[in-house]
């Protein structure tokens, strides 16, 4: 193992040489390597640990399916070693072992693998009292990487990008295809994930020059192409609706919308199937040829290439060229096609052994390595002849016996596949409209054949966007040679002859999968495992496919695929989330809560104050004084959140007769009404108050939570009842607040050119006006109690508007409240909270909202239903309780169960201690036998004690309102 | 993202979208016994196939009309309410 | 009057300050010429005015105002004000840094005929000038800006990082400059989120005289 | 080491025999036909052979066996539920789970990790509340706990939510179990068929007589069968044959998406779930961290995916475990959920003789399979809907007597 000469076209660059650290020793390499490079450069060959029985794994692919060597560098977990470039400073560790890579105690697992077949855990461990045991046993063996829970949260912008036609990899038939559609006038990004473009163009040479020219010149062509963005180090995670193809740069992600989409991202090559076909030297041609024209690294010193296409001999000539002897080619083939690559492997006096196969590896004493290959020549049908095998002294073996095309992002665009014998692949059969594909992945193998496929596919993109008026034909060529054998894979009475690298399953395991019944391949996969490791089957599940098929005797398009879901590679957590925008609603009163020291809660969206802090006083005594300020001086609270409509036209009216349960037709101009809506079924779903402003004019207000939704389906109700009025959201555009309590006439008036004298603008009307100079609405409200006024004005004047109030308040002991006051206040005048009280099957009849109901009119939504639910006898009535005056302990609270002859019989909704009632209130549901006033009922609470409480009317505070009738002369002069 | 193309503002990416539900007449409620009413609030036609459906583009509160295919998620063609001769509606 | 921008509390205790229209509003800042790059400025003080209805349109062709004939488009005011089509039936109407029609709509507004409706705007206003909004666009809004044509005057209704906006891309002195409107509400969210990508961009807040010199041309 | 894994070691053959055999053609007459070879039909199967001795069944399965939501969902068992109806139900089902793989003979990988859900705002902790004590009521094992509960309970979850919705409490339920969802489609399809019934895969059910409003066959791809009983138990695909039939239902259907990451050294006992940020989370016995949100939006019956999930999900996951940035996302997949408006199960007899449902599976339908089999199993033997299911009869929603389940809607899952 070392370092080549310079190569022409290689990616490190040797004047900045770059060292980290693996498993504590330092290791030199150059910018433009992969660990896996620089490892396998220093003569590092053990570069991980299987997942199952902890063997030694070295280079498999170097094409971002190496899971067996995933290093951990501090907080990053799973770095996988075949593609992540060095960086200087790099602290590295093989994952998932017990003691690094050359010493893991855990090898002991391969010595007993005979005792753990394919799905041995289930049939094992199982005991009720056992599995606890053992599943901390496996868990603590299992796992892969470690993640650090100190690590910050990484941000990394994402960012959405356009063009016409997209074409995922750069290899040959992407390049062109990108230059035909660019030619044609489309805007054309081209991906790969790859560092530099080119694909198997720059390494499958073959020892000839002249390939990787070629490559070079289409590259630079694509790269100085006016409508070409050509995009490396990125990946195309997945293919979704619409062309949109998420793109995976390692510092973001951009989220394309194409108008076409070229896949041509080439084939995974395959592994041989053959007893210890994963010891460290072991891997496939593609990897050998990146590792020399890539990063200039020599893969071994005596190599055996198992072969059954042309590349093999490419990949040999390759060896060769760079000093490696190549012991042998053997070739699975009985008539290979006589190409050139092969020709030249005969003129170099290499020998070939026709019509063999590997049967074995043999590992070195060490164990870490080959030592020598086992070759056996095959029958007439394809057996191997194991009475005639011949040993092969060699430190590396060069697998080149197939293909599976990289059809992952085709089959999430919904294309059908087919089976092509010629190919002995799977090639695109029905593509969607816009989907096109080309080269490797579309069945065609042949260098000139790669060119015109892809300037097919980049001038049927071209047509579909409409820049050419012709459609090309999409026919492929009859291919020269079979790129893959149809059964690379030798059964070995000793097995680990492994099929999948990442789960560590080997021949044997997928026919015993079989011979219980998982004969499907969805089925085989899942009791397997095969594919579902961090690779997902890229080097595995055509293999299983092939064994499956043989097994039952079926040609593979009878088999069928499993579905290949996104990713395509993993992606970082950090990537998908992106910034993270959670968007956030403000009252225009935020700042002067804060200044008030303002406790929040969330209400959807927004933030609002639960209460205001008072240094020295606990949340409940802040909250019972702004409680006291409201009933006995005055209190303002920001009411901003609630829905604010606007509804004007000729059908104004009779639109909100039909949308709320109550009767608004004959409401006075300058009144207001409380206004319940159901939804068809009769359920209650929201609830406010409606003004009208003139004869075709009302503004009303929803819940906090309702008002988009409300919004949303009272404007598709007036479209779809095609009523004439206009509905304006004023929810963000008005700020509000509700200025309550015995001294707000005496507090407002000043301000205000509105009369408030009681006779003038009594409980529930409506006026407008201005107040301190602001224009403004007023409506007198009862919701808390108390002598009030609901004001509504424009959100930039709101702040001016707050400050007019508290500053005219101070002389009379004005308080903001928060919510935690105004749901006590409520609660002691037995006010509903619609979401509190109610739930998502709650009727107005249950509720006890049946006098907001009026049935006497011809239309309202949920009418017809509430028609049915009102002749039902109701399991629940929502109804008011009280505990004793000196009631000692834990109250109940929400939600605490009210307990009757040991059965569930109803559930408290709110409660509260009221001051100004000395003692416990709350609302219930309640079997309606236990609703009588004075009943006794039982609650119990979460310690499992319960509390009796006594069932009372409502409200409880001020029953006849006459905190709205008349103003005490001492209030309204203070 | 699926796009969906609102008959006012657009193609968009179908998260500006809000899903209003299919478009069904309702009964006369005052004709319809309980049990046709039952069947209307609670029942769906919910066999998959092409369906007139209520969509909502959010940003600018405009609904319309989507014929989408419930199994394939294909929008054939999308027209504002009433637009449209709504005996095409399939009851 | 006393008006408050949305984001009133969010903006440079350290800059210049103007009064305009009764709001508070930065008129200059030390770091005005990062709008080169990337820059967003409040103008929630602008007088602004919205009517929708059925009758909108004729009505406010009957004030002698040029309405846009599609809908989703915009025209000029005379001293640069301008009125944007939302839709098929609803307008915005906002005048530029002098205020030209304010006045006389205002009178207008108080006696509105059949099918037209007052829309009250209490947006936040805000623009985004300098060579770097194209990328801050693209990482907040999907919609592709780049593919419209700025000659047919488009007004986009869409959603920037998850809040509604109105757009109004454009450009002056050869750079973009892009007109913002959303519910005020959502003006803080979405100010700082903004502010926040901006400043990976390079740009930041600027004040209002870096606007009012390249909108007016001087 | 375990006795079994010796037999593997020392045998000269494998050992293992067929879980379920492939019978090569239908027999003209069963007594009963499942349509649906999922975790609730092969559930069913099993207990009307083992309960109810009835053996000439047949399980009918267009696809593979567990193909459908029973492989696609994301395996949380529990019982903390919000209704009387509720409760009793699915803590019959987690008293079947625990004995299951015993039954069995499979190990199911069922591990009692406890359940939090959490609560965000106050409105959820009300809820929360409320579920604890129902929960109580009946025996089962829930509480409301606190942030420090919490805190202690799983050290690395950030309670601030990254500020946006900081967590007040949460519900946590001690039995809240995962599985392994494949094996108990195998066990209870390996019981069914070592009791005779028979299982036909891929095998798509083309149309089911009715005569004189009693079912008296069922039409497939591979002929013709005659039986008087037929069990609907197809979640997403229910619509389509309740059609065969000529009912309609309140069903509707919607994608259900899940992820994976890559596995991970274990750190995450618990399962967490947020209603609020649409977050649900466990780690399996590999080392995945298995994730889920909430319901697509929109009507689908489709299994495609939508890149906005993931990256939703993602954002929410991070708020509440920042330290996962750098934990890589490997695949992710959808089920259709088929749901109800009061997000309870429709489960026994129809208008039609002889046609019984198991449906509305919405997005709990895994941890009902043990009972949801046992309980249709009788309802089929006895043609009376068994006393656990009463509530869940598709005639109530013409009665509008729906099941409160709705109540708890802001922390499904």
């Amino acid at each position: 193992m070392k370092r080549l000469p310079p190569i022409s076209g290689e990616w490190i660059d040797r004047h900045q040489p770059v060292s980290f650290t693996f498993e504590g020793e330092t290791i030199p390499g150059y910018q433009g390597d992969t660990v896996s490079s620089a490892l396998w450069a220093a003569g590092r060959r053990v570069l991980g640990r299987s997942f199952k029985y902890h063997r030694p794994r070295g280079i498999l692919s170097l094409a971002n399916h190496d899971v067996n060597t995933l290093m951990q560098d501090g907080p990053k977990l799973n770095l996988r070693a075949d593609v992540v470039p060095v960086e200087p400073g790099m602290d590295l560790m093989a994952i998932h072992t017990f003691g690094g890579v050359q010493g893991d105690r855990a090898t002991v697992l391969d010595r007993l693998s005979r005792f753990l077949p394919v799905g041995f855990y289930y049939k094992a461990f199982l005991g009720k009292n056992q599995f606890p045991f053992w599943e901390r046993v496996i868990r603590s063996i299992t796992g892969l990487g470690a993640v650090d829970t100190t690590t910050p949260r990484l941000r990394t912008p994402k960012r959405y990008d356009f063009c016409d036609v997209l074409v995922i990899g750069s290899g040959v038939s992407g390049l062109t295809a990108a230059i035909a559609a660019a030619e044609a006038g489309a805007d054309v990004v081209v991906v790969d994930e790859n560092a530099r473009a080119g694909g198997s163009g720059h390494y499958q040479r073959g020892d000839d020059g002249e390939r990787s020219r070629q490559t070079a010149a289409l590259v630079a062509q694509v790269q100085q192409h006016p409508r070409i963005r050509l995009y490396t180090d990125t990946t195309a995670a997945g293919y979704y609706a619409d062309h949109w193809v998420p793109l995976v740069h390692r510092d973001y992600i951009a989220k394309m919308r194409a108008r076409a989409v070229i896949v041509a991202a080439g084939a995974y090559e395959q592994p041989a199937v053959f007893r210890n076909n994963d010891l460290p030297g072991v891997m496939l041609a593609s990897a050998a040829q990146r590792l020399i024209y890539r990063y200039a690294v020599q893969p071994m010193e005596r190599a055996v290439v198992l072969t059954a296409n042309s590349d093999g001999y490419r990949a040999a000539l390759d060896l060769a060229a760079q000093g490696v002897t190549v012991v042998a080619v053997v070739e699975m083939r009985s008539q290979p096609v006589v190409t050139d690559p092969v020709r030249a492997v005969r003129d170099r006096g290499i020998q070939i052994l026709s019509q063999s196969c590997l049967y074995e590896a043999r590992p070195n004493p060490g164990g870490d390595g080959v030592a020598s290959v086992v070759v056996c020549p095959l029958d007439a049908d394809d057996q191997p002849q194991t009475g005639f095998t011949q040993t092969l002294a060699c430190d590396g073996v060069v697998m080149s016996v197939g293909w599976a095309p990289t059809a992952n992002l085709l089959y999430q665009a919904g294309v059908t596949m087919r089976f092509d014998e010629t190919v002995q692949q799977f090639v695109p059969d029905r593509l969607p409209a816009g989907i096109l594909a080309c080269g490797r992945v579309n069945g065609v193998y042949d260098w000139e054949e790669k060119q015109r496929d892809g300037q097919r596919a980049g001038l049927a993109a071209a047509h579909r966007l409409g820049l050419v008026d012709t459609a090309p034909s999409l026919e492929r060529a009859i291919a020269p040679e079979c790129p893959s054998h149809p059964y690379p894979m030798m059964a070995h009475p000793k097995g680990k002859n492994f099929v999948d690298f990442d789960e560590d399953l080997h021949y044997e395991d997928f026919i015993h999968a079989v011979q219980e019944g998982f004969d499907n391949i969805e089925l085989l996969k899942r009791y397997t495992t095969v594919g579902m490791g961090p690779s997902q089957g890229k080097h595995s599940n055509m293999n299983a496919l092939r064994i499956l098929a043989h097994l039952r005797q079926l040609p593979p398009d009878a088999i069928g695929t499993t579905t290949a879901r996104p990713m395509f590679h993993p992606v970082p957590m950090a990537h998908l989330a992106g910034r993270g925008f959670m968007p956030e609603r403000r009252s225009p009163l935020h700042n002067r809560h804060a200044q008030q020291g303002a406790v929040w809660m969330p209400a959807g969206q927004w933030q609002r104050p639960a209460y205001y802090h008072q240094p020295g006083l606990t949340r409940q005594a802040c909250i019972q004084q702004e409680v006291m300020a409201v009933r006995t001086r005055v209190g303002l609270i920001d009411v901003g959140t609630l829905g604010k409509l606007e509804l004007r036209g000729p059908d104004a009216m009779a639109f909100l007769e039909r949308i709320y349960t109550g009767k608004f037709s004959k409401m006075k101009v300058g009144s207001s009404r409380y206004a319940l809506m159901v939804d068809e079924s009769g359920v209650v779903i929201d609830d406010g108050v409606v003004a009208r402003l003139a004869a075709d004019h009302v503004y009303f207000t929803t819940t906090t939570s309702g008002s988009a939704r409300i919004y949303r389906e009272l404007s598709r109700l007036i479209t779809m009842w095609q009523m004439d009025c206009g509905i304006v959201n004023l929810t963000g555009a008005r700020a509000a607040v509700n200025l309550a309590g015995p001294r707000s006439l005496s507090l407002l008036q000043p301000l205000t050119n509105v009369d408030l004298s009681p006779e003038a603008f009594p409980y529930l009307a409506v006026r407008q006006g201005a107040i301190a100079g602001i224009p403004a609405l007023l409506m007198r409200v009862g919701f808390v109690g108390e002598w009030g006024y609901e004001l509504h004005v424009p959100a930039d004047q709101g702040q001016a508007l707050w400050d007019a109030l508290i500053t005219a308040g101070k002389h009379l002991g004005i308080r903001p409240f928060g919510v935690e006051a105004q749901r006590l206040l409520r609660l002691e005048k037995g006010h509903v909270i619609v979401g509190q009280d109610t739930d998502g099957l709650t009727t107005p009849y249950d509720a006890n909202l049946g006098w907001a109901v009026k049935m006497d009119k011809p239309f309202f939504v949920g009418q017809r239903s509430l028609q049915i639910l009102k002749q039902r006898s109701p399991k629940q009535l929502l109804a008011g309780f009280t505990l004793p005056e000196r009631f000692q302990g834990n109250p109940p609270q929400e939600c605490h169960l009210v307990i009757h002859k040991g059965d569930i019989a109803g559930r408290v909704t709110s409660i509260g201690y009221s001051s100004s009632l000395k003692r416990y209130v709350g609302l219930a549901y309640l079997q309606p036998e236990l609703t009588a006033i004075g009943t006794e009922i039982t609650i119990r609470l979460t310690d499992g004690s319960m509390v009796t409480a006594t069932v009372a009317p409502t409200p409880f505070y001020d029953p006849d309102n006459h905190r709205q009738a008349t103003v005490s002369r001492e209030e309204a002069f203070v | 993202m699926k796009l969906m193309t609102c008959p006012i503002n657009g193609q968009r990416p179908i998260s500006e979208f809000f899903y209003g539900g299919e478009l069904r007449p309702m009964p006369d409620p005052a004709t319809a016994d309980d049990a046709t009413w039952a069947d209307y609030i609670f029942n769906q036609n919910n066999v998959p196939g092409l369906k007139q459906e209520w969509w909502c583009h959010t940003p600018s509160n405009t609904w319309f009309i989507a014929e989408r295919h419930t199994l394939t998620d294909e929008i054939q063609r999308t027209y504002l309410y009433g637009s449209q001769v709504l005996e095409e509606v399939s009851p | 009057m006393m008006r408050a921008s949305p984001v009133q509390d969010c903006l440079s205790s350290s800059a210049t300050r103007r009064d305009i229209n009764g709001m508070s509003t930065v008129w200059s800042t030390p770091e005005d010429l990062q709008g080169d790059t990337l820059g967003l400025c409040d103008r929630s003080c602008l007088t602004r005015w919205g009517v929708k209805g059925a009758g909108a349109a004729a009505w406010l062709t009957a004030l002698g105002l040029p309405v846009p004939q599609h809908p989703n488009q915009w025209c000029a005011l005379p001293e640069d004000g301008l009125i944007a089509r939302l839709g098929t039936t609803e307008f915005l109407i906002e005048d530029g840094w002098e205020g030209a029609i304010a006045p006389q709509l205002a009178q207008q507004m108080a006696n509105l005929p059949s099918k037209v409706y007052p829309v009250l705007r209490q947006d936040l206003a805000i623009a985004l000038t300098g060579c770097a909004v194209p990328d801050l666009l693209r990482q907040t809004c999907s919609v592709n800006f780049q593919a419209l044509d700025l000659t047919e005057q488009p007004v986009i209704l869409t959603s920037m990082i998850g809040v509604s906006v109105v757009v109004i891309p454009g450009d002056r002195a050869g750079r973009p400059f892009y007109r913002i409107w959303c519910d005020g509400t959502f003006g803080v969210y979405l100010w700082q989120t903004l502010v926040t990508i901006a400043q990976d961009l390079g740009g930041g807040p600027i004040g209002a005289a870096y606007l009012y010199d390249l909108e007016l041309g001087r | 080491m375990p006795l079994r894994l010796l037999k593997f070691g020392l045998s000269q053959t494998y050992p293992e025999p067929r879980m379920f055999r492939q019978p090569d053609r239908l027999k003209s007459h069963y007594d009963v036909v499942i349509i649906g070879g999922g975790g609730h039909g092969l559930a069913a199967a099993y207990y009307l052979a083992k309960d109810h001795g009835m053996t000439n069944v047949a399980v009918i399965e267009k696809g593979y066996l567990g193909g459908g939501n029973t492989g696609r969902n994301t395996t949380i068992i529990r019982s903390n539920y919000l209704t009387p109806e509720g409760v009793k139900f699915y803590d019959q089902s987690v008293t079947l789970w625990q004995d299951l793989a015993e039954d069995f003979n499979l190990n199911l990988f069922y591990s009692t990790r406890g359940h939090f859900t959490l609560a965000h705002t106050d409105s959820a902790l009300r809820t929360m509340r409320w579920r604890a004590e129902v929960n109580k009521h009946f025996g089962v094992a829930s509480e409301l706990v606190g942030p420090q509960e919490i805190q202690d309970a799983c050290p690395e979850m950030d309670l601030h939510c990254g500020g946006h919705l900081p967590v007040l409490g949460a519900l946590y339920h001690a039995p809240g179990s995962i599985a392994r969802h494949d094996a108990v489609a195998w066990g209870y399809g390996r019981g069914a068929d070592q009791r005779g019934v028979e299982i036909h895969q891929q095998t798509e059910v083309t149309g089911i007589t009715v005569k004189s409003g009693r079912v008296t066959g069922v039409q497939t791809n591979r002929g013709n069968i005659s039986t008087n009983k037929v069990l609907c138990a197809v979640a997403g695909s229910t619509p389509r044959l309740l059609d065969m039939v000529g009912l309609r239902s309140p069903l509707y259907v919607h994608p259900l998406q899940a992820m994976v990451s890559e596995p991970m050294k274990a750190w995450l006992d618990a399962i967490i779930v947020s209603g609020s940020l649409h977050v649900y989370v466990s780690q399996t016995a590999r080392g995945e961290l298995v994730m889920g949100a909430s319901l697509d939006p929109y009507e689908l019956h489709s299994t495609r995916s939508t890149f906005d999930f993931v990256e939703g999900l993602c954002t929410h996951m991070l708020d509440l475990f920042p330290f996962l940035s750098h934990v890589k996302i490997v695949r992710q997949w959808a089920g259709m959920a088929d749901m109800t408006p009061d997000f309870a199960p429709i489960m026994g007899k129809t208008p039609i003789d002889g046609f019984y449902l198991d449906s509305g599976w919405g997005t709990w339908g895994f941890k009902a399979t043990p009972v949801c089999g046992k309980t249709m199993a009788a309802t089929v033997a006895s043609d009376r809907p068994h006393e656990l299911i009463r509530e869940f009869s598709l005639d109530r929603f013409e009665r509008y007597d729906l099941v409160g389940e709705k109540g708890a809607a802001s922390v499904g899952h």
